[in-house]
């Protein structure tokens, strides 16, 4: 006996292998616990146990497991999950979202970075869910660039005060 | 979706028996079951002007008559720390999984242009009923 | 010892069947002979309060009753050479072992706050009687 | 050809049974078949002088009386971008492969002084009949 599956059910319906019959699917956040007796029918639908959910239509014996939020890893809940939808993660304040893959494909899997602090500088774009934060390549007022640095004028010295930092605070140090 | 890979199934070290047959870059599974699925995937860059990536991703998932949507089975995720010359990876699964006759697996990569196509021993793809 | 890790046994991917029962963070082995036994666990970091790692580590070890230490049947150990930000990384481990009814299987990690538990396709353990 | 590395195969966790044997270097098979075969070797560095290797290779091979050259059945390469100190690095292989009775199996490796041979649970080799 060739362990054949018909080529198509009926559209609508799926082919359970259990009962070797095409059944209706049971509805989002439910699986099929009990294939249906009759071809094309509704079996027994049963409600996805805690920290389990199924999203779709569907004939599976088992709903998919939720998954967590990292959050050791900076990761916050969203939404928590229920019996039609996972869990949705994000990432706590201060922090934005790195894609694991190229940002074509949803963002489903990311880590969570430390938005950088623009210290000494002004915030062009403020840190966001998706992007860290775009600082001003110039010093604010009263910050002297020292490198990749800003720093602040009055915590300069007569020693360390170097020529850029006198051009910026040159008259804050006369004083 | 993430890429799919396409694999070899004839040539070479490559085989399908027992039903278990290869078809549009799925392994059609044609008895209920438990399985051992398995695969690996060689990574290597860089690659003409693609930028560095900062990690690889392989993952082998299902498709089934009983779900609308795929689901993932195993995933292997790494960063790369190699520095701007070539650099190369491989990244090995596998685990036991319950599977229904129809069903189908598949391998998905983060992206096809890191994949070493170039060897059979080096990115290979199967699986055996337990 | 190390950490060890704890397991889901039933949602989702996870199941055991032929008398393979899990208790307290182990497999427990219901019948003698030889079994393929894996496991992958994705670490990843930085995680807040701890240090950069410089490695990590994981390790199936078996208890048994014919003998008070565990035994380390299987080890994956790796350096990390990833700079400050966000870093991950698995650890795939399989090999055949003969054991005795009632032996217990576990996992243990160097870290287990490195631990990616969020997704059950990123760490993953099990085995299953040849 | 690469150096082949050699094996115990009867103290600790090592056996060999149903005809399976080993000698010299190899895992020799009795009967033929679909054999799921698997290698992880541990690599690691640096070792005395010797330089910072660039890579890590590990190669299972089968020699067979039906073909004068060994053939390259599973392979996994790693760049290693480990700074100057210590570092160590495991590489698992596994897959299924059709083997004839009195084929033999061996694990060649790119640079014998960088495998930890120093553990049995590090460093290992086997094979199975499906």
């Amino acid at each position: 006996r060739r362990h054949a599956i018909p080529s198509r059910c009926p559209a609508g319906t799926n082919w359970v292998e259990t009962a070797r019959r095409c059944c209706l699917p049971c509805p989002a956040g439910t699986f099929l616990s009990k294939p249906c007796t009759v071809p094309e029918t509704l079996g027994a639908c049963s409600p996805c146990p805690a920290g389990t959910f199924s999203t779709q239509p569907n004939t599976f014996s088992k709903c998919q497991a939720c998954s967590e939020c990292d959050h050791h890893a900076f990761q916050s809940v969203l939404s928590n999950c229920s019996a039609t939808s996972n869990v949705q993660c994000g990432c706590e304040p201060g922090h934005f979202r790195v894609c694991a893959y190229s940002p074509s494909f949803t963002c489903s899997d990311f880590s969570c970075q430390k938005c950088q602090l623009c210290t000494g500088r002004l915030i062009q774009r403020p840190c966001s869910a998706m992007q860290d934060t775009l600082c001003d390549s110039s010093c604010k007022p009263d910050f002297y660039r020292d490198g990749d640095e800003c720093r602040p004028c009055h915590k300069s010295t007569q020693d360390t005060c170097g020529k850029e930092c006198q051009q910026v605070c040159g008259s804050n140090n006369d004083q | 979706h993430l890429p799919i890979l396409q694999w070899e199934d004839k040539r070479g070290l490559a085989f399908t028996k027992n039903n278990l047959s290869y078809s549009s870059s799925a392994l059609v599974i044609p008895v209920s079951g438990d399985y051992y699925v398995y695969a690996q995937v060689t990574f290597r860059g860089p690659v003409e002007s693609s930028h560095r990536p900062s990690s690889v991703t392989e993952i082998i998932t299902k498709v089934t008559d009983s779900y609308p949507e795929p689901t993932q089975l195993l995933t292997g995720t790494k960063t790369l720390s190699e520095n701007g010359n070539g650099w190369f990876q491989p990244i090995y699964l596998g685990a036991v999984v319950s599977l229904e006759v129809g069903d189908k697996l598949m391998v998905n990569v983060s992206d096809i242009k890191l994949v070493d196509y170039t060897k059979e021993h080096k990115t290979f793809f199967g699986a055996f009923l337990l």
